[in-house]
């Protein structure tokens, strides 16, 4: 549901545990709306979202990374300051900050403010945050936007990583990601006027 | 030649470096002599010993006026000319605007206490000086407001064109506001007609703060310039760092 | 020394002096601080100018 | 805890760094109090005898200015939705963005009141009762004005409906910290009950603040 409007319905899919799902659609298909209804976002009008077999006592959402258009970063606060936020707070199990920021190439600018980032490496910041705290399901929304060719393929290799490890991942996108996966394909909503 | 020369911010580093120990020592000098002279001149018949605070209340007074005028003066640099020092200058001059405005608040409220039995009188001339020193306080929160130093710098620049113009305004309005609701005023800071004994003691700080405030000025000029070197530097750095 | 005003005259002027001090070791403390950051960053490579190829960043 | 420390630190650097709004509320408060003379007129025993309520309400108008942007911001750069996913409760995020605010907004307020009250002519005991006032105050001023922050996110709109919801709920705060301080300066009343009620209401605030923030955070809908 978006502004009241039903935006999907009869919905079913299943990711198990090391395989990825590309969510394919047109624009206002309801990609985005689907990743934030997994990730707790959003109200489900109807239906619900189970992860079988991850810590019992948490919901979905707290062992769900959500990675969203906007990139949750403060400008005043340097890199590694905002990297140290994204670790410490959300609650998982926590890693080195350094290897996540080698990971995505950053490590040498983080003592800068992320005002200086351009938008790219404002992306790969907020991939680091998927690497430098440990949660088995990521919730990518467009995750290869602004990365540039060579950021794509290093990216492809942590979300290989990341599957091999156990993990799970659900992607909205419309490019390929690089990784095998199995798509679903959301159609225009059914026009239920009521 | 030499304007065109200064136009030139390593330029103008260079004749800071060079420049600055005299000033620093010629203010020094200035303000020993002129704290000697303070010390030595005599007690009014009215006041008594508390003229003293005057010889650094005035100067005060003086500069929170001056530089904002300083301050008007770099913005129509930054306007219309784009001088590339303008700006800096600007920016270096506020604080220090700001700072002697605050003293010749509180000196004039310590000397007030004494003369008129209260810190604070909402008269004329005080609450002007207060509106100018919450002027000041706005300028900078803008500086402080925007990241990017070049953007910050014509909003700045408005906004100081803006107060030089309202500054008389509110000044006036306020003489107006003051002589309705309060007809007679008692307060009168001196006299007309000042003794030498008191002027050249005055005179000679007036010239001790003034040069304080270029030296503290062309300090704080060049610190802004590193400052912002720096900051291209880092952004170069960022735009490097990724590859 | 002052009379009955001390407190006052010696008040104003300490004001002053702590204030015009704060400014001075302020302005000194940030520009050892500005120098020591401008020097460490062209330790490490950065340089104005010349460096200024177009390393797109992504 | 260390995940709240976390939000803490960066909730404070962030208002402290350029761009940061922390000072700005006490450039606010200033300027309040600058502008009442004008409109009472420089009557010392009047402004002697308002004193504590142009200064409370000018902290109140201040905490009020400087609250909007307590969710907003997080909501716009995409950091609330990290906030939400978060392992800690909502309630004990949103109270701990509260403390950050507190401490970076509120304090402020109270560290130049006594210069305020200089101005308006108030003597040593009158500024400590209002400063006094405003520390037991100034976080139920917070506190509730969260709720209204957080309603201000759900509904994409901050700023005047911000201060339109929030003023009500605020009331009984002012009309405590008033005559809390009018007790302490003229009497016949004793300061005790008026301030106790003031520490009430805070304390009562620290509760009910938190739920409710979190709640209406719970309810957006994007």
């Amino acid at each position: 549901m978006r502004g009241g409007r039903e935006v999907f319905c009869g919905l079913d899919f299943a990711v198990s545990a090391g395989t990825a799902l590309a969510v394919t659609g047109r624009n206002g298909a309801g990609k985005t709306s689907l990743l934030r209804l997994i990730a707790g976002l959003l109200p489900a009008a109807d239906g619900k979202v189970v992860l079988h077999g991850g810590e019992g006592e948490l919901t979905l959402a707290e062992q769900a990374h959500y990675l969203g258009h906007r990139d949750a970063l403060k400008p005043a606060l340097t890199v590694m300051e905002n990297l140290l936020f994204f670790r410490d707070f959300p609650g998982g199990t926590m890693s080195d900050p350094e290897t996540a920021l080698n990971a995505v190439g950053l490590n040498a600018i983080a003592h800068l403010p992320a005002a200086y980032l351009s938008a790219g490496q404002r992306r790969r910041l907020s991939i680091a945050r998927l690497l430098v705290l440990r949660r088995p399901l990521w919730l990518l929304d467009e995750p290869t936007a602004a990365l540039d060719a060579a950021g794509q393929t290093a990216f492809a290799g942590l979300m290989a990583h990341h599957l091999a490890e156990g993990g799970l991942i659900v992607a909205a996108t419309h490019g390929p990601l690089g990784i095998p996966a199995t798509t679903l394909h959301i159609g225009p909503a059914i026009e239920a006027v009521p | 030649m030499a304007v065109i020369d200064l136009a030139n911010p390593t330029r103008f580093l260079k004749l800071v470096e060079r420049v600055l120990p005299w000033l620093a020592l010629a203010t020094a000098v200035t303000l020993a002599i002129g704290l000697q002279q303070s010390l030595a001149a005599p007690d009014d018949y009215q006041q008594g010993a508390t003229v003293k605070i005057m010889f650094i209340h005035v100067p005060n007074a003086w500069l929170a006026m001056f530089v904002w005028g300083v301050m008007s003066l770099s913005a129509l640099g930054t306007l219309v000319w784009r001088h590339p020092l303008a700006d800096v200058s600007a920016q270096a001059a506020a604080p220090l605007g700001a700072a002697f405005t605050f003293l010749a608040l509180v000196t004039g409220s310590l000397w007030g206490r004494p003369m008129w039995g209260t810190y604070w009188e909402w008269d004329a001339r005080m609450t002007s000086v207060l509106v100018l020193f919450v002027m000041y306080l706005g300028l900078i929160a803008l500086w402080r407001a925007v990241e990017d130093p070049a953007r910050a710098a014509r909003a700045a620049a408005i906004l100081t064109l803006v107060g030089a113009i309202n500054l008389p305004i509110i000044k006036f309005s306020v003489d107006w506001w003051n002589t309705l609701h309060q007809p007679a005023s008692v307060l009168r800071a001196g006299g007309p007609a000042l003794d030498n004994a008191f002027l050249i003691p005055l005179l000679t700080m007036g010239v001790a703060f003034s040069l304080l405030f270029v030296t503290l000025h062309l300090a704080a000029m060049r610190n802004e310039i590193l400052r912002r070197r720096i900051r291209s530097l880092r952004m170069m750095q960022a735009a490097q760092g990724a590859a | 020394m002052f009379g009955p005003y001390a407190t006052f005259i010696v008040g104003s002027y300490a004001v002053v002096a702590g204030v015009i001090g704060a400014l001075i070791v302020w302005v000194a403390w940030d520009h050892r601080r500005q120098t020591a950051t401008l020097r460490e960053l062209e330790a490490s490579g950065v340089t104005r100018r010349s460096a200024r190829g177009k390393t797109a960043a992504p | 805890m260390s995940a709240l420390a976390a939000l803490l630190r960066r909730d404070i650097r962030v208002a402290l760094r350029v761009g940061g709004g922390a000072l700005i509320g006490m450039l606010f408060f200033l300027t309040v109090v600058v502008l009442m003379p004008f409109a009472l007129g420089p009557d010392l025993a009047l402004l002697r005898r308002l004193g504590p309520a142009i200064l409370w309400l000018g902290a109140m108008l201040a905490s009020l200015l400087t609250l909007d942007r307590l969710f907003l911001a997080d909501s716009e750069d995409g950091s609330l939705d990290l906030l939400v996913m978060s392992r800690t409760p909502l309630e004990l995020t949103c109270a701990t963005k509260a403390v950050a605010h507190w401490l970076t907004a509120g304090v402020p307020l109270i560290v130049i009141t006594p210069a305020l009250g200089l101005l308006l002519n108030l003597d040593l005991l009158a500024t400590a009762a209002v400063a006094l006032t405003l520390i037991a105050g100034t976080p139920a001023l917070t506190f509730t004005g969260m709720i209204g922050a957080a309603l201000a996110v759900t509904l994409h709109r901050g700023g005047l409906l911000l201060a339109v919801i929030v003023v009500p709920l605020s009331i009984p705060v002012l009309i405590f910290g008033v005559a809390a301080s009018t007790a302490a300066i003229t009497g016949p009343l004793s300061f005790g009950t008026p301030f106790s009620i003031l520490c009430a209401l805070s304390l009562a605030s620290f509760v009910i603040g938190p739920f409710a923030a979190a709640a209406c955070l719970r309810q957006r809908m994007d």
